[in-house]
C-alpha cells in the first residue's frame, strides 16, 4: 500500500515537474536554447495566482491572470533577450537566461518580500479519499488530472490543428516551414507564451499545495526541469511528459529508501547521469 | 513571370552566384545546370528568400519581390522542393502535405491532396506513415508533391534525380513534363545532365558562380563542345 | 591593508578557478556547469589533509591529483555525451558531488568543515602566493594556447570530427583538457580551503558553478587575458556593490544579462573589435 | 498588498540611510546579514531585531551621549561573500563589535577574522559548534541544536509519548538537532521508528508523509524553518495523521500559521521567546517590533535583537570602548532580554531554560518550560 | 614519400575484402571487394547513390561493415577508430570542407603537419614550434597551387582554394594511402584539371591514391584504375578505357540504357566563358 501511495504521490511532482518542464521542451525545441529563466515565469505565475486570487476572491481568475501575465512576460523575454542571440552559440543565451533569472528572483524579493506570501483563505484544501487509503488533498487530485489533460490537449492541438502543425513543422525544419509561408516570428512568439503560460500555471498549482510563494521557488524547478528535458530526449514533448512522471517517481522511492546516502537532488542527477550514460540521446528520444 | 535581374547572392562575404540573369515562363522547364558547388542551389535559395540577395533583382510578373519575406514568397506564388529534400521527417505524409498548403484554406486540403496524389498515386498508400520512413524516391515525390500544395505557379526542384533508380526518375520527370502542361514554370537543378536536356526547354550552366552558357535546351544538345567541358562526359 | 589583502586573495582564487575552467570550456569547448565540484574535491581534500597535519604544500599536489583524477573520470562522459547534453550531464555532477557530500559525517556533513589552518603564512604571503599561483597558471594558459596541445584543443572546439580525419586521438585530448582544468580547479579549491578556513556544501553548490561560467563567457570565451580580467572584476563586485545593499543581485544578474545580450563575445571580443577598428582608421590614414 | 510592496522599499531606504550616514556618529558596530539570495528572508528578520537594539538604545541617549551606528553589509549567507565583510566591517569601518544576523556557514567564515582583530563577535541564531571554539571573542545568545534537541526528547517524554518519527531538515541546524535528540531519547527511552531527511528547498512532503503515515508514530520531531514547516505540517494534517508535530526555533513565525492555516493548530515548539512570558523585557520588545515593522516577531529577530543588545550592554559598561575591555564586560555580564535570562559560560554559550510554545488560535501560546541546568548544559571548556 | 621508400612487402597495400555496409534495411554497399596496389591511382567510380562515399566511410572507419574486412599492408583495420587508421598511414580529403575558420589556411595544413607532435596529448603540450610545420604547410600549398592565400581566412576563400586546401591539409599527413572525395567537385574546368594534374603528380612521387571523383574526363585522365559501383554493387574493375565500353557500366551511367559516344572523348581544357 505505501508502495502505492509513494507512487501516488511520484505523480502529483511529476505532474508539477512536466507542466515547467513542458515550456522548457519547446523553447528548446525551436530555439536550441537551455532557457533557465523559464522558471522565473513559474514563479510569476505563481505571485500573480496568489494576488489576483485574494485580491478578487476567483481562484479561476488568479489562474487566468497568472496564465496571461507570464504568456506575455514570455513573449517579450523572447523578443528582448533571446531573438538578437539566435545566431551566437549556445552557451551565450544561457548565460543571458542565467542573468536574467538571477535578476528575476530579487525582483521578486524587493517587490514582494523576501518571506513570501501565501493565500488568505486557501482554496481547494479539502482532503479526499481514494481507492481505500490513498488519501489526496483535492488540490494534488485537480494537479495531476490538470496537467494531464492539458497536456493531452497540447498534443492534441499539436497534431489537429493547422497551428499546431505549423509549429512542429517550424521545429523540424525552420526554413523550410518559413518557405510554406508559416511566420517563424508567430511560432516562436506563440510558443513562448504557451511555454510561459504553463509554467505560470504550474506556479499557481505549486502555490495551492504548499500556500507558499517565494522569490526563491524557482530554483529547484531550473535546473531540474532542464534535467527532465534532456532525460526526454530533448524538445519531444511526450518523452517530456514521460521523463517528468518516471523522475517523480524515482524522487519520491529515492527519498524514502535512499535518503540516507543521497539528498533527492542527487538522486535525481544520479539517475539523469545514469540514463545518459546507457542512452546517451535521452530516454525516449527516437534518434 | 520570373526574372532574375543580374542577381548576386551569398553568406556574408562569400558570393556564391555572380550577376546571374534568367527568365522564367509558364508553361516551361528551365534547367538549371553545372558542377557541384557551382551555385545553382545558392540560386534556388535565393529566389525562396533563404540565400541573402547580395546584388540585382528578382522580379515576379514585373513586380520586385528583392525584399519579400520568405513566408510571403510561397503566397506569391513560389515553392521549392530543396536540395536534400528537407521533409518535415517525423510527421507523417499527410501532414508535410498539409503543410505544403497551409496558406490556403483547410476547406480546400482534400481537393489539392486528392490533386497531387493523382500526379504521384505511389504516395496515397503512404499517407499515415511518417516521412522519415520514405524510401528516396517516394521522399522526392513527396518533396514535390509538397510543394505543389501550395499551388504555385512556380516550382523550384533541386536535385530531382539524385540518388533515385531509373524506373523513379522516369516517374518524377513524366510528372514534371504534366506540370508543364498544366502551365507551371519548373527551375530545375540537375545533376543528370541527360535528363535534364531531355526535357527542359531552356539551358543555363554555372561554373563557379557564373553563367557559362544559356540558351535553348535544343541548342545545347547539339553543341558537343559545351557537353563535355563543363557538364561532364554524360 | 587586510581587507584589501583579503580581497586580492579573493580575487586571485577566482581568476585561477575561472581560468581552469575556461581552459576546458574555452580551449577545448567541452561545456561544463559543474565546475564548482572539482573546487569542492580540492577543498575538501586540502582540508582533511590540513586537518591531519599534512603541510600545506604538500597539500596543494594531493588536490590537484584528486581533483584531476575526478575529472578525468567525468571527462569521459563528454566521449559519451556533446554539448547541451554534456552542460547538463555535468550539472548533475555537480549536484551529485554536493549530494554525497551532505551525506558524509567524514567530510563534515552539513556542518562542512571549520577552522582549518596551516598555510603558516601571514595573510599577506597567502596572499602573495595566491597571486603568484594565478599568475603562474596565466602564463601555463598562455603557453598552452601557443602549444601543440593549445592547436589541437582549438581544433577540438571548432570541429571534432575533422581532427579524428586529421589523425588525432580526440578522446585523449578531451580528457587531457579535463585533467588539467580539473586540476587547476582542485588547487584552487586548496587554496580556497585555507583562505576561508570554512568549507561547507554549499560552497561547491551550482550558484558557484554557473558563477564562474559567467567569468569566463563575460571574459570572452578562451581569452586568457578577458577571462582573467572578468573573473577578477567579477568576484569583487558584490563587495563593491554593498552600498546598493538591496539591489545587489539585481544588479549583478541585470549586469550580466546586458553584459551578455549586448556584447555576447565577451570583453575580450569587445577590446578587440575596438582595436581592431582603430587599426583599421589608422590604416586608413 | 500596499504594505508588502512598500515595506522593501521603505527598508532598503532605511538601509541607504545607515550606510550613507557620514562618519559623525562616533560609535559603530557591525552587522553581517544575508539581505540578499536564499537567505534574504530569515537576513530581513534579523536586520530588523538588530535596528531594533541599536534604535532604542540611541533612544535612551546612546553611549555616554554618543549616538551607535550600525553598519550592514550584506553576507548572502555565503562564508566566500562574509570573508571581506567581517573584514571590511573591522577596517574600513573600524566597528567596536560586531554581531551575526546570519547562518552559520557565513558566520564561522567570519568569526575567525573578528577573533584574529579582537573585535567582540556576537552570534545570533547561527548554531555551528565551531564558532565559539574560534576563540575567546565569540559569543552566542542562542542555544546550541544539540542543546535544543535534547530538550525536543524530554518534551516528548514530557508528553507521555514513546514512538517517534524524526523528519530532519537536511542542514546544519537540522542535522545538529536530530544529533542531539537521538543523544538524549535513551535517557527517556524514546523509541526513534525512523529518521527521514529532506532539503532545505522542499515544500513538497508527499512521499514522506506517505511513509511516516505508514510508521504510525506517537509523535513527530520535524525540524525546519517556518517555510517548510509550514507546507509540511499542512501537508501531515492533510494525510490524516493526527500525532502532535513538535518543532523548535525555526518555526517560530507568525508565517508558519498563515501558511498552515488551521493545520498548524496543536503544533509544538521548543524556542527561546515565550510570547506569554509575564518579563516586561520580552513583551516591550514583541510590541516595539510590531510598532517598528508593522509585522509579528519571530525567533530571528528576537536572538539578533538580543545579540545587539548584549553588545551594545557591554559597550555601555566599557564607555564605548572595544576590544579586550568590551570581551571581558560582555562575558561577565548577565542579561534580562526578550529570550530570557542569559549569562555566558566559559565558552562563551548561554545556558538557559527553553520555552514550548503551542499554537491555539493561530497564535503561539505557553504551553510549559523544560528546566533542567544538566541536561540543558551548553558545551563548555571543561565540558570539552 | 619516404614512408613509402622503406616498404619492401610486395603486398596491396589496401585490400578491401567482401564488404558489406548496410543501413537500417537498406544495402548500401553489397559484398564488395577489391585492392589498390602501393603506387596505384584508382578512381572508385558509379553513378549518385552507388556507394562510393559509404565505401570510403567504411575505409576510414566512420561506418561498420556488417561483414567483411578492411586491410591495411595486410593489417586487419576492423574496429578501429578512424584517427587510429589516420595514423597507420591514411589521409583523407572530404568531399565537404571543413576548414578551421579561425586560423588561417596555412596553419590549417601546418596542424596536420604537426601529426607526430600531436600524437599524444603530453608531446602536444611539450612541443612549442612549428617553422618546420609552417614550412612544410608552404610546400604543400605551392605544390597545390594555392600559396598566395596562406595567410588568407578560409572562411572568406572560394570554394576553389578550399578544395585544394582540405588536399594540402590529407597530404600533410605524409599517407601512404590517399583518400580523395570528389576533390574536383566545384571547381571549373581549369582549376579541375589543374587540381587533377597535381594530384597525378602526388600519385607520380609515390603516394597511392583512391580517388572518388564525378568528373569522369578528368577520372579518365589521371586514373591507372577503375572501380565500378552500382546500386551498392561492384560491377567492373579495370583498365579505365576497356572498363567504360563495358556496356554494364553504360547502362549504369545513363540509367536507361542509351549509350553516347561522348563518353570516350577526351574533355578539352580552355574556358570559352
Amino acid at each position: 500500500m505505501l508502495l502505492v501511495e509513494l507512487f501516488t504521490q511520484g505523480l502529483v511532482q511529476g505532474s508539477i515537474y512536466a507542466l515547467i518542464a513542458l515550456g522548457l521542451t519547446l523553447v528548446y525545441g525551436l530555439l536550441r536554447i537551455l532557457h533557465v529563466a523559464h522558471a522565473a515565469f513559474f514563479t510569476l505565475g505563481a505571485y500573480v495566482g496568489i494576488l489576483v486570487c485574494n485580491a478578487s476572491g476567483s481562484l479561476i481568475l488568479g489562474f487566468a491572470a497568472a496564465m496571461a501575465i507570464a504568456g506575455c512576460a514570455g513573449v517579450i523575454t523572447y523578443r528582448l533577450a533571446y531573438q538578437p542571440l539566435l545566431d551566437k552559440p549556445p552557451f551565450v543565451a544561457l548565460i543571458a537566461s542565467i542573468g536574467l533569472y538571477i535578476a528575476s528572483e530579487e525582483a521578486f524579493r524587493v517587490f514582494f518580500g523576501a518571506q513570501g506570501i501565501s493565500f488568505v483563505d486557501p482554496p481547494l484544501q479539502q482532503q479526499l479519499l481514494l481507492f481505500g487509503t490513498i488519501r489526496l488533498k483535492m488540490a494534488e487530485l485537480l494537479v495531476m488530472i490538470g496537467s494531464l489533460a492539458i497536456i493531452f490537449v497540447l498534443s492534441r492541438l499539436q497534431n489537429g490543428t493547422r497551428l499546431g502543425l505549423a509549429c512542429q513543422a517550424t521545429v523540424s525544419d525552420p526554413q523550410m516551414a518559413e518557405s510554406f509561408g508559416i511566420s517563424l516570428r508567430l511560432v516562436r512568439d506563440l510558443n513562448f507564451f504557451v511555454g510561459s503560460a504553463l509554467a505560470a500555471f504550474a506556479g499557481v498549482w505549486v502555490a495551492l499545495l504548499n500556500n507558499l510563494v517565494e522569490p526563491t521557488m524557482g530554483s529547484v524547478p531550473s535546473y531540474k526541469a532542464l534535467a527532465i528535458i534532456v532525460l526526454g530526449g530533448l524538445g519531444s514533448v511526450r518523452g517530456t511528459l514521460a521523463a517528468a512522471l518516471v523522475l517523480g517517481v524515482v524522487e519520491a522511492y529515492g527519498t524514502i529508501y535512499l535518503g540516507k546516502l543521497l539528498d533527492r537532488n542527487a538522486i535525481a542527477f544520479a539517475f539523469l547521469i545514469l540514463v545518459l550514460m546507457v542512452r546517451p540521446q535521452g530516454l525516449f528520444s527516437r534518434r | 513571370m520570373l526574372e532574375l535581374d543580374s542577381i548576386s547572392c551569398g553568406y556574408d562575404a562569400f558570393r556564391a552566384v555572380h550577376g546571374l540573369s534568367l527568365i522564367l515562363r509558364e508553361g516551361e522547364i528551365t534547367g538549371l545546370l553545372g558542377a557541384n558547388g557551382a551555385g545553382k542551389s545558392s540560386t534556388l535559395m535565393c529566389v525562396a528568400g533563404h540565400v541573402a540577395l547580395q546584388e540585382g533583382r528578382i522580379l515576379l510578373n514585373g513586380e520586385d519581390i528583392s525584399r519579400l519575406p520568405v513566408a510571403r514568397r510561397v503566397h506569391a506564388g513560389i515553392a521549392i522542393a530543396p536540395e536534400g529534400r528537407r521533409l518535415f521527417k517525423d510527421l507523417s505524409v499527410e501532414d508535410n502535405l498539409r503543410i505544403g498548403g497551409l496558406i490556403h484554406p483547410a476547406a480546400d486540403f482534400r481537393r489539392d491532396r486528392d490533386r497531387v496524389l493523382d500526379l504521384f498515386p505511389r504516395l496515397a498508400e503512404r499517407l499515415p506513415l511518417p516521412a522519415g520512413n520514405l524510401s528516396g524516391g517516394e521522399q522526392q515525390m513527396l518533396a514535390i508533391a509538397r510543394a505543389l500544395m501550395a499551388r504555385p505557379r512556380l516550382i523550384m526542384i533541386d536535385e530531382l534525380s539524385l540518388g533515385l533508380m531509373p524506373k523513379v526518375i522516369d516517374l518524377c520527370y513524366q510528372a514534371l513534363e504534366r506540370l508543364r502542361s498544366e502551365g507551371l514554370a519548373v527551375l530545375l537543378v540537375e545533376q543528370n545532365t541527360e535528363r535534364a536536356l531531355a526535357v527542359a526547354d531552356h539551358i543555363c550552366v554555372l561554373e563557379s558562380g557564373r553563367t557559362v552558357w544559356t540558351g535553348s535546351a535544343a541548342q545545347a544538345r547539339g553543341d558537343a563542345t559545351l557537353a563535355s567541358a563543363y557538364l561532364g562526359l554524360h | 591593508m587586510n581587507y584589501e589583502i583579503s580581497l586580492m586573495t579573493t580575487m586571485a582564487i577566482s581568476v585561477l578557478f575561472a581560468l581552469s575552467l575556461n581552459l576546458i570550456t574555452g580551449f577545448c569547448g567541452q561545456i561544463s556547469l559543474g565546475h564548482a565540484a572539482f573546487l569542492g574535491v580540492g577543498a575538501y581534500l586540502a582540508a582533511m589533509l590540513a586537518k591531519a597535519g599534512v603541510p600545506f604544500l604538500a597539500t596543494l599536489p594531493l588536490a590537484m591529483l584528486l581533483a584531476g583524477a575526478v575529472g578525468t573520470v567525468v571527462g569521459l562522459t563528454s566521449l559519451r555525451v556533446r554539448a547541451d547534453f554534456l552542460a547538463i550531464t555535468t550539472m548533475g555532477v555537480g549536484f551529485l558531488f554536493v549530494g554525497i557530500v551532505r551525506q558524509r559525517e567524514w567530510l563534515g556533513g552539513e556542518l562542512g568543515i571549520a577552522g582549518i589552518t596551516g598555510s603558516n603564512m601571514s595573510k599577506l604571503g597567502f596572499m602573495l602566493f595566491t597571486v603568484l599561483c594565478a599568475i603562474l597558471v596565466m602564463a601555463l594558459c598562455v603557453y598552452l594556447r601557443r602549444s601543440w596541445m593549445g592547436r589541437v584543443f582549438n581544433g577540438i572546439a571548432e570541429d571534432e570530427d575533422t581532427m579524428r580525419v586529421l589523425g588525432i586521438n580526440v578522446p585523449r585530448y578531451k580528457l587531457a583538457a579535463f585533467a588539467i582544468g580539473t586540476a587547476l580547479a582542485g588547487l584552487t579549491g586548496a587554496l580556497y580551503a585555507y583562505h576561508f578556513q570554512y568549507i561547507g556544501p554549499d560552497s561547491f553548490g551550482f550558484v558557484e558553478s554557473i558563477t564562474v561560467l559567467s567569468m569566463v563567457v563575460v571574459g570572452g570565451i578562451g581569452s586568457v587575458v578577458g577571462v582573467t580580467v572578468a573573473a577578477a572584476l567579477l568576484s569583487a563586485l558584490p563587495a563593491w556593490f554593498q552600498f546598493i545593499g538591496d539591489y545587489k543581485l539585481l544588479v549583478y544578474g541585470s549586469l550580466l544579462f546586458l553584459m551578455i545580450r549586448f556584447v555576447p563575445d565577451g570583453m575580450a571580443g569587445l577590446v578587440r573589435r575596438h582595436l581592431f577598428k582603430r587599426r583599421a582608421e589608422g590604416g586608413s590614414k | 498588498m500596499k504594505t508588502a510592496v512598500l515595506r522593501p522599499l521603505v527598508c532598503s531606504a532605511a538601509i541607504f540611510a545607515l550606510a550613507a550616514t557620514p562618519a559623525l556618529a562616533e560609535i559603530k558596530i557591525g552587522l553581517n546579514v544575508p539581505i540578499t539570495g536564499f537567505a534574504a528572508a530569515d537576513g530581513k528578520s534579523a536586520l530588523e531585531g538588530a535596528k531594533l537594539a541599536v534604535a532604542k538604545a540611541n533612544e535612551a541617549g546612546g553611549i555616554n551621549g554618543e549616538k551607535l551606528e550600525l553598519v550592514v553589509y550584506d553576507d548572502q549567507a555565503s562564508p566566500k561573500e562574509a570573508v571581506p565583510v567581517a573584514t571590511k566591517l573591522i577596517e574600513k569601518d573600524k566597528v567596536v563589535g560586531a554581531v551575526s544576523g546570519s547562518y552559520s556557514g557565513s558566520t564561522r567564515a567570519a568569526a575567525g577574522i573578528f577573533q584574529q582583530a579582537g573585535v567582540p563577535y556576537v552570534v545570533s541564531y547561527a548554531i555551528h559548534p565551531d564558532i565559539t571554539l574560534a576563540g575567546d571573542y565569540m559569543f552566542r545568545v542562542s542555544a546550541m541544536g544539540e542543546v535544543q534537541g535534547r530538550g525536543g526528547a524530554k518534551l516528548v517524554s514530557n508528553l507521555g509519548k514513546k514512538r517517534v518519527v524524526l523528519l530532519t531538515m537536511k542542514n546544519d541546524f537540522g542535522q545538529a538537532l536530530a544529533a542531539g535528540f537521538k543523544e538524549a531519547a535513551p535517557k527517556f527511552a524514546l523509541d526513534i521508528v525512523a529518521e527521514y531527511e529532506y532539503a532545505l528547498q522542499d515544500r513538497q512532503f508527499g512521499p514522506l508523509v506517505a511513509k511516516v503515515k505508514a510508521d504510525n508514530p506517537e509523535v513527530i520531531y520535524a525540524s525546519g524553518y517556518y517555510f517548510t514547516a509550514g507546507p509540511l505540517v499542512s501537508q501531515l494534517r492533510a494525510a490524516g495523521i493526527t500525532a502532535p508535530v513538535i518543532g523548535q526555533e525555526g518555526y517560530d513565525s507568525d508565517k508558519f500559521m498563515e501558511i498552515a492555516g488551521d493545520a498548524a493548530e496543536g503544533t509544538l515548539l521548543t524556542t527561546s521567546l515565550d510570547r506569554d512570558s509575564e518579563s516586561p523585557v520580552t513583551q516591550a520588545f514583541i510590541a516595539d517590533f510590531k510598532k517598528a515593522t508593522g509585522i509579528g516577531t519571530d525567533m530571528v529577530a528576537a536572538s539578533t535583537y538580543t545579540a545587539a543588545y548584549v553588545l551594545i550592554d557591554g559597550l555601555k559598561k566599557t564607555g564605548g570602548k572595544g576590544g579586550a575591555a568590551l570581551r571581558d564586560a560582555i562575558a561577565g555580564g548577565s542579561y534580562e532580554t526578550p529570550i530570557g535570562k542569559l549569562s555566558f559560560n566559559d565558552l562563551h554559550e548561554v545556558s538557559k531554560d527553553i520555552q514550548v510554545q503551542v499554537v491555539k488560535d493561530k497564535a503561539f501560546r505557553r504551553h510549559s518550560v523544560i528546566h533542567d541546568p544538566v541536561l540543558l548544559a551548553p558545551p563548555s571548556k571543561s565540558g570539552k | 614519400m619516404s614512408a613509402m621508400a622503406i616498404s619492401p612487402t610486395a603486398m596491396p597495400l589496401l585490400e578491401v575484402d567482401k564488404v558489406t555496409v548496410r543501413f537500417g534495411g537498406v544495402l548500401a554497399i553489397d559484398d564488395v571487394s577489391f585492392t589498390v596496389e602501393r603506387g596505384d591511382l584508382l578512381g572508385l567510380i558509379g553513378p549518385n547513390g552507388a556507394g562510393k562515399t559509404t565505401m570510403l566511410r567504411a575505409i576510414t572507419g566512420v561506418v561498420q561493415p556488417e561483414r567483411g574486412s578492411v586491410r591495411l599492408s595486410g593489417r586487419p583495420l576492423d574496429g578501429m577508430s578512424i584517427e587510429r587508421r589516420i595514423r597507420l598511414g591514411m589521409a583523407l580529403s572530404q568531399q565537404l570542407v571543413k576548414p578551421f575558420r579561425d586560423i588561417t589556411v596555412a596553419d590549417n595544413v601546418a596542424l596536420a603537419a604537426g601529426y607526430r607532435k600531436t600524437l599524444s596529448p603530453l608531446r602536444a603540450l611539450l612541443s612549442l614550434s612549428r617553422s618546420e610545420e609552417l614550412r612544410v604547410a608552404g610546400e604543400l600549398l605551392e605544390r597545390v597551387g594555392i600559396a598566395r592565400h596562406g595567410e588568407d581566412n578560409p572562411a572568406v576563400m572560394p570554394l576553389g582554394v578550399l578544395k585544394r586546401l582540405e588536399v594540402a591539409r590529407a597530404l600533410a599527413l605524409q599517407p601512404l594511402l590517399l583518400l580523395l572525395d570528389e576533390p574536383l567537385a566545384g571547381l571549373n574546368s581549369q582549376e579541375a584539371e589543374s587540381l587533377a594534374t597535381t594530384i597525378s603528380d602526388i600519385n607520380a612521387q609515390g603516394v597511392t591514391i583512391v580517388l572518388i571523383e564525378h568528373n569522369l574526363g578528368e577520372v579518365l585522365r589521371i586514373c591507372k584504375r577503375l572501380v565500378v559501383l552500382d546500386n551498392g554493387r561492384k560491377i567492373a574493375e579495370g583498365e579505365p578505357k576497356s572498363v567504360m565500353h563495358l556496356e554494364t557500366v553504360r547502362a549504369a551511367y545513363l540509367g536507361n540504357g542509351a549509350g553516347d559516344e561522348r563518353h570516350n572523348r577526351q574533355p578539352r581544357g580552355g574556358d570559352d566563358a
